[in-house]
Formats: C-alpha cells, sequence, structure tokens
C-alpha cells in the first residue's frame, strides 16, 4: 500500500469555505464581477436535492457552498426506535442505487456486534450480490456522469445493461432496488436455480459493453478535454477530507477496504486495485472503468465456487447484542461506508451512527472546483458519485 | 401569369405576385420541415440509444409533432413577474424573424428562390447573425441567472464563430471568381453556377482547400445554431434551459421552431457554397439524355422507397386488434406517399425532353429541389449524429477552438486559395 | 439593386426607414434601460440599413447589418448585460450640462436646415448615374487601391484601440 | 478486523469499565475467553478461512448469547506500546481498551486537541472517518463524542472517545483534519454539541432555524418543530 504523504495543515482548506459572502449588499457602480447563482435543489445535474451556491465571476467559480438535507429522514433516529433486524430494510433507503452493499455493511456490522460469523455460502452469495452492485452502481453514475457532461448516449447502454443485474436481484429477492437482500447471520434466501448460470452468463454479457461506453467515452477529444485536469485533488487533500473510494484511489492511494481488512469472503479473491495518478475527473472515470472489470473478475472467482453449506449462522431469534459498541465498514462503490453502533443489551440500537461516503466526499465539491468554471462543477458533482439519500439520511 | 415562363426568381423578374406564393411555400415548407425534423431528430435519437421513441401519437408517432404543437399552443404563456415584458415578449419574434428572413435568398434551384441578390450571401450571414440577438434578449428580459449565463455564452461564441465562419465563406467566393471574366459574385445563384461552370463543387476544389475551408463553415454553423457539441447556450445539465429556462408554451415553441429553421439555413448556405446547391451529381460528366432521365427518377424513387418502408411497416404490426387503427394509419401515410412517388414518376416521364414544355419545366425545378433538400437533409441528419454521439464543450474549450483553431486555419485556407487563385489564373 | 427590378415605391420606403432611424435615435437617448437603448440603436441601424439598399449600395447594407446589429450591438448588449442595470434606471439621466447639449443639437439642426436650403449651390444638382451592376468590387477597389494607405492606418488605429482597451481592463496580463 | 494483531491474549480482569456502561453491565460477565477466541484472526489478508473451520468457529460462540441475556463480550484493556507511551505521557486522563477486536482511548476532555494531534503527526493517523456522538441523558456528562481514525501507514483503526456534560463545548478538529468540518456540524445538528474554532457551525441537515436536536434521547421520534414547519411550509404539521 503506497503511504501518501502527510497532509498540510488543513486551515487552507476549510477557512474560506464557510464565509462566503453571499449578501452582496453594497454594489459598486457598474459592477459586473460577482454572480451568485443557486443550483438546485431542482436542478438536472445535482443528481437529486442537492443545492449548491455558486459564487461566479463571469463563468469563473469563485467559492461554493453545499446546502444538503433536503432529503434527511432521521434514518438514525428511526433505528434507535427498531429492532436490529428491523431496521435492516432502512439501510437500503440510503444509498439506494448500491442497496446490497448498504444490507452488506449492515449486517456484517450487527454480526459482528453479536460476534457471529456468516457461513461460507452466505459470504459468497454476498460477495457475488454486492460486486453485480457495484457494478450497477458504477453504470449508474456512468451514465449520469456522461449525461451531465453532455453525452447523452451512454445514459441509455448503461442502464440497459444494469436491467440485467436488476432483473437477476428480482429473481433472487423480489426487489429490484431496494433489495434487502441479507439477514442478520446470512442471507435468507437460497440462490434460485439458474443462478450461477445466468450470474456466468452476465459475465460474459458486459465485458463487451463496457467496451463499447469505452468506445463512446475514451477517446474521445470532447470527453477528454471535459475531464482531463478537472477537479482535481491531490493524494494529501483527499485523505484530509477523508474523502474515500474510487475517489482516493484516482488521487494514488492505493487503498480499497476489501484488500486493507477484507470482510465477507474477499480474501478469497484474487483482483486488482485500480489507481489514477492525477486525481482528475478522467482518473476517477478510468478508475470506475477498470473496477466494473475488477468486479467481473471477483464474481467469476466466486460463482464458480459458491462452497456447499447453510446460509444462515446460529443466530437468536431476538436479536439482543451485550452492551458494547462497535465499527464496522465495508467498501461501499461509493466509498468507506461504516456502522457505530452502540448496544446497550436491548433489542434495540442504542445508537446507530452511518458513516456516509458520499456525504464526506461531497465536501471535496469546493476545493475541486474552485477557479474552475460552472460546467465543471457539473462534471465534479457527477464524478464524486454522490447520492442524495446517502447524503442527506 | 407573364413570369410563368421566365427563367428568372420572382423577385428579380420583379413579380410580387410570385414573389409572395414562393414566399409562402418556403414558409409552409420550412414549418413542415422543421415539424418531420423534430420527428426524425427524436426517432433517430432514440434509434441510437436503444429506444424506440414516440410510438402512440400515430403510427411509429408521426403524428407526434402535431401533437406536441397542439400542446405548446395551449399551454398557459407564463411572463415572470419580473421580466422585461417587452423585451421578453419579443425575443422570440426576433429570433423567428431573422430565420425566416434567411429564406429569401436560398437558392433551391436557379429560379426557384424568392429573390436573388447580389449581395445573397452577405444578407444571409447578416440576418442569420441578428438571430442571436433574439437569445440575448430572452436571456436578458428573463431576469434570471440562468437564462443570463446562456445568453451571455450564446452571444460570445456566436460573434467567436461567425469570424471563422465569414473567412471560410470568403475563401468559397473567392473561388467563384476563377473564371474568364475574373469577377467573382456573392449572389446565391451565380455561386452555384460558378460551380457548375468550373464543372466541380467547391468543396473538391484546389483539394483540399475547399474540403478544410467547408469542413470550417461545418463546425462554425454547429456552434452557431447552438447545436450539440456547441450546445452551451441551452445546456440542460448546466443551466437548466439556458436562454430559454423561463419560457413556456407558444413563445418557447418559437424559439424551437427558430432554431430549426436556423440550422435548415445554415445548411443550405453550406450545400449551396461547397456541395453544388440544386445540381445533380455530375451534371457535367454524366449529361447524356439517358443519364438525365435516369437521375430525374430518384424523386420517384425515393418516395416510392419510402412509401414501401411505410408498407413493411405496417405489414409488420402486430396482428392484434389495437393496432387496427395505427396500421390503417401507416398504410394511408405510405399510400399517400405511393401516389406522390406515382404523381413524380409520370411528371419525370413526361418531361423527360428538354423542351420549354410545361411539364419539362416541373421536372427540371422538381429535380433541383430534390437535390438541393437531398443535400440539406444530410446535414440535419448529421446534427443529430453529432447530439448523439458527442459530450459537450466546455466554454473556455469552445472558445480556444473558435479562437485559436479555426480562426487560424480558415485564415490560412483563406490566403493559400487566393495564392493558388492567382497562380491558376 | 439588379438592373430591371424597378424602385419599389421609394419616397414611402424612405420615408418610412427614415422615421425608423430618427424613432430609434430618439428612443435611444430618452430610454433609461440601458438595454432598451440598445435595442433602439439596433432599429436605427436597421433601418440605415435600409437607406443605403434604397442608394444602391447592398454590400454597404450588408455589411451594416453584419458589423454593427449582428456584431457590434450584440458586444454591446453584452456589456450592459453584466452591469447592474437597475441601479443605472433609478438615477437621473440628465446632468446639469443639458443645456449646451440642447445648444449642439440646436447647431446641428441649423446647419441641416441651411444645407437644405443651400444645397443647390454647394451641391451640383446632378442626377449621378446608377451603379449598373454590383458596386461590391468597385468599393473593394478604392478601398484596396485608391484608400489603400487611409484604410491600413484605420485599421492600425483600430488595433491601438484594442490594444489600449485590454491594458486598461485586465489588471494582470 | 485486523486492528486487533498486537493485543496478547488479554488477563482476565476487565479493567474499569468507562465506556459504553453508563446502564449497569449485570456482574455475570465471565465470557471473556470468547473474546478472543473469535477476534484473533491472522494478519488481514492471509487469513482466508476454510469452510470447515469457520463453520466451526462460527458455530460455538452465538450459545451463550443466546441464552445468557447480556453475556457477550466485555471490553479488555488494549496493551500495545502505542498505549504505553501514551499512559506514560497522561496518566490517568487516558484509558485504553479493546472491544470485539476493535481498540480505543477514552480520554479526558482536557486532552481532547493534544492527544488528537499527536495521533495524526506521530502516529500516522491521518485519515479521520468520523467523528459522532452518542447521548447518555442519566449521566453526568451527557455525551460521548467519538473520534474514529485511521491509519494507512499502519492499517489501523482507532477510537478516541471523551465525556462531555451538556452545554459543555469542545475544540474542533477541523485543523486536525479538514473531514471533520461537516462532521462535527452534522454533530452539532443532531446532538447540540458545540464544537470551538470550527469555521463554520451551523446546522448542516436540518434547516437553519430548527429548534431541538433530534438525535438526543428526549427527543421523540414523532416529534417535530411544529413552529418551524407552520411558518415555512405553511402547513400546520408534517406527520
Amino acid at each position: 500500500m503506497s503511504v501518501p504523504t502527510k497532509p498540510e495543515p488543513a486551515n487552507a482548506l476549510t477557512n474560506e469555505v464557510s464565509n462566503l459572502d453571499l449578501a452582496t449588499s453594497e454594489k459598486p457602480y457598474l459592477d459586473s464581477n460577482e454572480l451568485v447563482i443557486n443550483m438546485g435543489p431542482q436542478h438536472p445535474a445535482t443528481h437529486g436535492v442537492l443545492r449548491v451556491i455558486l459564487k461566479l465571476d463571469g463563468e469563473k467559480v469563485l467559492g461554493t457552498e453545499c446546502v444538503i438535507g433536503y432529503l434527511h429522514r432521521g434514518v438514525e433516529k428511526i433505528a434507535e426506535n427498531r429492532t436490529y433486524t428491523m431496521f435492516n430494510p432502512y439501510v437500503d433507503r440510503m444509498d439506494y442505487v448500491a442497496a446490497v452493499s448498504n444490507g452488506l455493511g449492515y449486517c456484517e456490522a450487527v454480526e459482528k456486534l453479536l460476534n457471529v460469523e456468516a457461513p461460507p455460502r452466505a459470504k459468497y452469495i454476498r460477495v457475488i450480490l454486492t460486486e453485480l452492485n457495484r457494478i450497477a452502481s458504477h453504470q449508474l453514475w456512468l451514465g449520469t456522469h456522461a449525461l451531465d457532461i453532455g453525452a447523452m448516449t451512454p445514459l441509455f447502454y448503461t442502464f440497459r445493461d444494469r436491467e440485467e443485474i436488476l432483473k437477476i436481484f428480482e429473481k433472487y429477492c423480489g426487489a429490484r432496488l431496494t433489495t434487502h437482500a441479507f439477514r442478520i447471520g446470512g442471507c435468507q434466501y437460497e440462490t434460485y436455480a439458474g443462478f450461477e448460470k445466468e450470474v456466468e452468463n452476465y459475465l460474459a454479457f458486459l465485458p463487451p459493453k463496457i467496451d463499447e461506453y469505452e468506445a463512446l467515452l475514451t477517446g474521445n477529444r470532447i470527453w477528454l478535454e471535459r475531464t482531463k485536469n478537472v477537479g482535481v485533488i491531490s493524494a494529501a487533500d483527499a485523505i484530509a477530507l477523508g474523502v474515500t473510494g474510487p475517489v482516493l484511489r484516482a488521487s494514488g492511494v492505493k487503498w480499497d477496504l476489501r484488500k486493507a481488512q477484507p470482510y465477507a469472503a474477499y480474501s478469497d479473491f484474487d483482483f486488482e486495485i485500480p489507481t489514477g495518478k492525477n486525481g482528475d475527473t478522467f482518473d476517477r472515470y478510468m478508475v470506475r472503468m477498470v473496477e466494473m472489470r475488477q468486479s467481473l473478475r471477483i464474481i467469476e472467482q466466486a460463482v464458480g465456487r459458491i462452497p456447499e453449506g447453510p446460509i444462515m449462522a446460529k443466530v437468536p431469534k431476538v436479536i439482543k447484542p451485550a452492551v458494547g459498541e462497535i465499527y464496522h465498514s465495508i467498501e461501499a462503490p461509493k466509498g468507506e461506508l461504516g456502522y457505530f453502533i452502540v448496544s446497550d443489551g436491548s433489542t434495540q440500537p442504542y445508537r446507530v451512527r452511518v458513516r456516509p461516503p458520499s456525504f464526506v466526499n461531497l465536501q471535496a465539491l469546493d476545493i475541486m472546483v474552485r477557479g474552475m468554471l460552472v460546467a465543471d462543477v457539473v462534471a465534479v458533482i457527477g464524478t464524486l458519485d454522490i447520492v442524495l439519500g446517502e447524503v442527506d439520511r | 401569369m407573364s413570369y410563368f415562363g421566365s427563367q428568372l426568381s420572382p423577385g428579380v423578374a420583379g413579380n410580387q405576385l410570385w414573389a409572395l406564393i414562393y414566399i409562402s411555400i418556403i414558409f409552409a415548407g420550412v414549418s413542415v420541415a422543421v415539424m418531420a425534423m423534430n420527428w426524425l431528430e427524436r426517432k433517430a435519437l432514440a434509434h441510437f440509444q436503444v429506444r424506440l421513441g414516440p410510438m402512440r401519437v400515430g403510427p411509429h408517432g408521426l403524428l407526434q409533432p402535431i401533437a406536441d404543437a397542439l400542446k405548446l399552443l395551449l399551454k398557459e404563456d407564463i411572463i415572470p413577474a419580473e421580466a422585461d415584458q417587452f423585451v421578453f415578449w419579443i425575443a422570440p419574434l426576433i429570433g423567428l424573424l431573422a430565420s425566416f428572413t434567411v429564406y429569401t435568398v436560398v437558392p433551391f434551384g436557379p429560379s426557384q428562390a424568392v429573390s436573388d441578390m447580389n449581395i445573397g450571401i452577405l444578407f444571409m450571414l447578416g440576418v442569420s447573425s441578428l438571430g442571436v440577438l433574439g437569445i440575448v434578449m430572452a436571456g436578458w428580459a428573463s431576469n434570471s441567472h440562468y437564462p443570463l449565463i446562456g445568453a451571455l455564452r450564446s452571444s460570445a461564441q456566436m460573434v467567436s464563430y461567425e469570424v471563422a465562419m465569414g473567412l471560410a465563406v470568403v475563401s468559397a467566393i473567392l473561388m467563384t471568381s476563377l473564371n474568364e471574366s475574373g469577377t467573382g459574385t456573392l449572389s446565391m445563384i451565380e455561386i452555384v453556377r460558378a460551380q457548375q461552370q468550373q464543372g466541380i463543387w467547391f468543396i473538391f476544389k484546389f483539394f483540399p482547400l475547399g474540403l478544410i475551408a467547408f469542413v470550417i463553415f461545418a463546425i462554425a454553423m454547429v456552434a452557431e445554431t447552438n447545436r450539440a457539441p456547441f450546445d452551451l447556450a441551452e445546456a440542460e445539465s448546466e443551466l437548466t434551459a439556458g436562454f430559454h429556462t423561463e419560457y413556456s408554451g407558444l413563445r418557447w415553441s418559437l424559439f424551437m421552431l427558430a432554431e430549426y429553421a436556423a440550422m435548415i439555413a445554415v445548411s443550405s448556405i453550406a450545400v449551396t457554397l461547397w456541395l453544388g446547391g440544386w445540381m445533380r451529381p455530375f451534371p457535367n460528366a454524366l449529361s447524356a439524355p439517358a443519364w438525365e432521365f435516369l437521375f430525374s427518377l430518384f424523386p420517384a424513387l425515393t418516395f416510392g422507397g419510402l412509401a414501401g418502408i411505410g408498407f413493411l411497416g405496417a405489414a409488420r404490426m402486430p396482428s392484434h386488434s389495437f393496432f387496427k387503427i395505427q396500421r390503417a394509419g401507416l398504410a394511408v401515410f405510405a399510400a399517400l406517399l405511393g401516389l406522390l412517388a406515382l404523381l413524380l414518376l409520370v411528371i419525370a416521364i413526361a418531361g423527360r425532353n428538354a423542351d420549354n414544355s410545361i411539364a419539362a419545366r416541373f421536372r427540371e425545378g422538381i429535380d433541383y429541389v430534390y437535390w438541393f433538400v437531398l443535400k440539406v437533409a444530410v446535414f440535419m441528419y448529421l446534427f443529430i449524429w453529432y447530439r448523439a454521439t458527442w459530450p459537450r464543450y466546455r466554454f473556455d474549450q469552445l472558445m480556444k477552438i473558435g479562437w485559436k483553431v479555426m480562426l487560424p486555419i480558415s485564415l490560412g485556407v483563406l490566403i493559400v486559395t487566393a495564392i493558388v487563385g492567382v497562380i491558376v489564373k | 439593386m439588379t438592373p430591371g427590378m424597378a424602385p419599389v415605391a421609394t419616397p414611402f420606403f424612405f420615408y418610412l426607414l427614415s422615421g425608423l432611424a430618427v424613432l430609434g435615435g430618439v428612443l435611444v437617448i430618452t430610454r433609461r434601460n440601458a438595454v432598451h437603448s440598445a435595442l433602439a440603436l439596433i432599429v436605427t441601424l436597421l433601418a440605415v440599413s435600409g437607406l443605403y439598399l434604397m442608394l444602391y449600395a447592398p454590400f454597404v447594407a450588408g455589411v451594416q447589418i453584419i458589423v454593427y446589429a449582428g456584431g457590434i450591438m450584440v458586444l454591446f448588449l453584452f456589456v450592459i448585460m453584466l452591469v447592474n442595470i437597475e441601479r443605472t434606471a433609478k438615477e437621473r439621466q440628465f446632468n446639469r450640462i443639458w443645456p449646451a447639449g440642447v445648444l449642439a443639437a440646436v447647431a446641428l439642426l441649423g446647419l441641416f436646415v441651411s444645407v437644405y436650403v443651400k444645397g443647390k449651390r454647394l451641391f451640383p444638382d446632378s442626377n449621378l448615374p446608377l451603379p449598373e451592376t454590383s458596386n461590391t468590387q468597385q468599393i473593394g477597389v478604392m478601398l484596396y487601391g485608391n484608400y489603400m494607405f487611409s484604410f491600413e492606418i484605420a485599421s492600425l488605429l483600430l488595433l491601438v484601440a484594442i490594444l489600449g482597451a485590454v491594458i486598461m481592463a485586465k489588471k494582470r496580463i | 478486523m485486523t486492528e486487533e494483531i498486537k493485543t496478547p491474549a488479554p488477563p482476565p480482569p476487565a479493567g474499569e469499565e468507562k465506556p459504553a456502561a453508563e446502564k449497569a453491565v449485570p456482574p455475570a460477565q465471565a465470557a471473556p475467553p470468547s473474546t478472543p477466541a473469535k477476534a484473533a484472526p491472522p494478519a488481514a489478508p492471509t487469513a482466508a478461512k476454510t469452510p470447515s473451520a469457520a463453520g466451526a468457529a462460527t458455530a460455538a460462540p452465538p450459545k451463550p448469547a443466546a441464552h445468557a441475556k447480556p453475556a457477550g463480550p466485555v471490553p479488555v484493556p488494549w496493551s500495545s506500546p502505542l498505549v504505553e507511551k501514551y499512559k506514560r505521557q497522561y496518566g490517568s486522563g487516558l484509558d485504553a481498551q479493546t472491544y470485539l477486536g476493535q481498540n480505543y482511548f477514552s480520554v479526558d476532555r482536557s486532552l481532547i486537541p493534544n492527544i488528537l494531534t499527536l495521533l495524526r503527526d506521530e502516529e500516522q493517523f491521518d485519515y479521520c472517518v468520523d467523528v459522532t456522538a452518542v447521548h447518555y441523558p442519566k449521566r453526568d456528562k451527557q455525551f460521548d463524542v467519538i473520534w474514529i481514525l485511521y491509519s494507512f501507514a499502519r492499517n489501523e483503526r482507532v477510537r478516541v472517545k471523551t465525556q462531555i456534560a451538556d452545554g459543555e463545548s469542545l475544540p474542533s478538529v477541523v485543523p486536525i483534519w479538514a473531514t471533520a468540518n461537516w462532521l462535527e456540524r452534522e454533530v452539532f445538528d443532531m446532538f447540540g454539541i458545540k464544537f470551538d474554532g470550527h469555521p463554520d457551525l451551523k446546522r448542516i441537515l436540518l434547516p437553519e432555524g430548527w429548534k431541538g436536536f433530534p438525535l438526543r434521547k428526549d427527543y421523540g421520534i414523532l416529534q417535530q418543530d411544529q413552529e418551524w414547519v407552520h411558518i415555512n411550509l405553511g402547513i400546520e404539521s408534517g406527520q
């Protein structure tokens, strides 16, 4: 693992962020410098209900301020009023394009708190579904990101191919988006007949499609101009800002929780962590494209040797973990998704804190777009791959 | 009816009645073309993107543009409270006026134009450059930030690309002067005639000089019409809808009409200047009467082919009672196309002799318009193709291309064309 | 414009276009909103270009449209739009030297009237032959032949003006 | 799962139970042996478990948990060179424990900026994963504030917790980790804990002007700022 340099004291990053003087009260005569525009919460490119207040000089961005919370549902409060089992479906509603990952993180965290471990068969199923979900999430990201930059067509291609993954989910657990695929202690459902065959079909189906996306974008001059050196974030800044996932890796930090602290059955598989060099939008794009292929590699290894055995560990009917607290995190498609659960020994969690990758990554927006143009703001929001359900929880 | 036998355009002949008739025909034709383009764009774009596009209103969505137009007409016309009422009201009209006025000099044929000005191309560029005023006024009058930024982008973009565009046009005009008398022309009809006389489309003249100038014009015209990948003025992912964010209903549809009319207009310029205007392919090399007759069958063949596709589509519709009306509609549509093809065939056969009979005149006119429209249609398809394929440029990149790439190249092409022209002469 | 084309209702169009031009001019100086003034100016420019057409100078008319109405005015609007309009609209547009302006206008009017009255003596009454063909080429010959030097001087002057503007506007080059 | 590499087999006495033990832990805590048994897989990436081994390992522990109610694993002292060093430096203000293989410091409020700065500068905990809080209304010092840190170089996670009373504020760690900006704002938003020196401490998820701090235990799940809802949304209630 490459060790990044120690970050600079972060004052420079943050102090200016907030003191954005939005009330331009005293305008000088014939003032033509500053324009404050309010992007969102209803805006085609803010991926939901993000509101960004932009301070512009012409088209140049002088500063941004994110206003979030429009989708705040109080997930953490809900958790305190539900049992461990009852809360499980709620986590799917945070990052709803990667619901399986959310579920995996939560179930593993509670399992850890209970000190049980899912049986190997369940772990393999979890890995397969999670990686499929990672591909689906990246596909959705690619489509919307390309659309933000003005390429309409990839959106439809990625949605077409994502559909096949959703079909597998639907067959497996009956839901397509908010799957609630896993249970504390394992999986509820055995794989359906033909599951492995369908996953293998998808393994053969997707690589040409990824080539197709790349044919449309990777060598496209306009795409390169729009993404290279746009929204650059250095490794030091990325670490200081707690950015994780593909965004961090694109800055050159080879860090992936699946390798660093393997969970589920990831230690059984051979895969690579793609990294970028410049930390710009193009590197993030390439990292995610390679990640899709690497996910296929993991699935290929996993689906061939799903072990036989039970899919559910022996978990008490009423889940009552001992007094204590646990932090468990997984590598969600967007970055480190962590659950910090405090148990008071009752059936309901005393406190569940979700560490949402989108929320933390979104903080980096400001330093990434300063001095760039309005069009880059859109590109950077896209490349951060935020899901507002997760940012606002 | 004294005009009828003349070989001049009505404006030149001074016949106001026929000028009016031509204007009406062109106005209706362009409006219909815009509607057809609207349908075609949605369909073609959909098929690029693994979708079907409109399928519900009429067979294969053929009536969709009509439904859209109706919807837009009936929609509430909202003028924002803080907007500058008058400017807001007049902005779309200016855009529309500019893009339609241009058609007075578009030569659909040697006499198939409203008028032939001796500054035709100058007039076209000038009037189409007025179209930006409508956009700027709309952006400003909306009194909102997104439209304002859209208008700023648009005005800067148009002014920048007009320079490269103008220089490319000049290099084509330079080529018109390479005749015996050494006098060039700005008249649209004369430019096509010059290509006829020199026996070559200007796109192939002094290869690759003509081609480079043409490519520059083809890029600049996309920028001029605010189409992808230069659609920054209405970049929906950045500026919601750019300069027409605050517009709705009829007024919005006027903008759309103006945009598509402008697309057709600039394509007409490109066709006139570089692609031989109304001329059919190889008018000099394959000039035997047999060839003439063969080429004059093309219009009939095209419509026949379209009718065939229509019939095929009707035949391929699922045999379910839901599709009864659709199938019948498509069949009727195809039959209409077939009838049109038949009519064209009859005219082509009746007018096959190049005498001065009415049928021959008709046949000629149809040929001219057909080839011109076909060439323009290729450009229209390219516009759609661009939109489906490319991401959008960023503003500074757009400016960089305009000033640092296109302008020097077009200037260079102009100079080299001039030098080569002098040497050749 | 072209031989054979009869001049259509010349007096009518002359008065229409002149009227538009004058109206536009008046609106330019009376409108408080700078954008409205600019739009009025466009009307004036278009009307003047129509007058050029009537004088059988189509090239000048076309250039007038392209350069002034299509180019310069767009840049005008571009600048005006960035300016804080509300404030300009609220302020008084006429300052204390407006009597001087009126004086100048009256003097100009007097000049016009005197030219009109004595015009016959100053300008010989001759019906100049109308150009037979397009005068575009003649303009070109004039500009790049007879008046080459002054033409180049003018372009040099413009270049200097551009450089000056850039230096004044840019804080840092 | 690898933070506990350095942890030797812990001695039975459970040390002082400062952490989450606000509700008295029942005396019957005879379970410590199960803790190391489960939570000590070998160093990370090679920890490929064969199915059979894993099955055997998981089969055992849940049983006691199923019967004796809260008899689970308990925190055990965490000893490592790092802990020794800091203990020498700060003495009783600092306590280090391990629970289920996860290490945490419980430190006195007065040590807060210093120890976090040291952890970043000297121990390479350069990534602040999360800042959060837990509310214990019955306690004197009502809030636990928790920093979750991670070191890329050591591939190790550690938590730092401190207790503060309602109304007390904490020094902001934004100068140490820029990422703490929004995280602290969220803690402020949800718990009302103030961070001194934060560049822009205001509500983040809830609208400005909202009254109450929803993640406090005395804030009901159906409760909302009716007045705010009424004024800003023009409806009687958002329920």
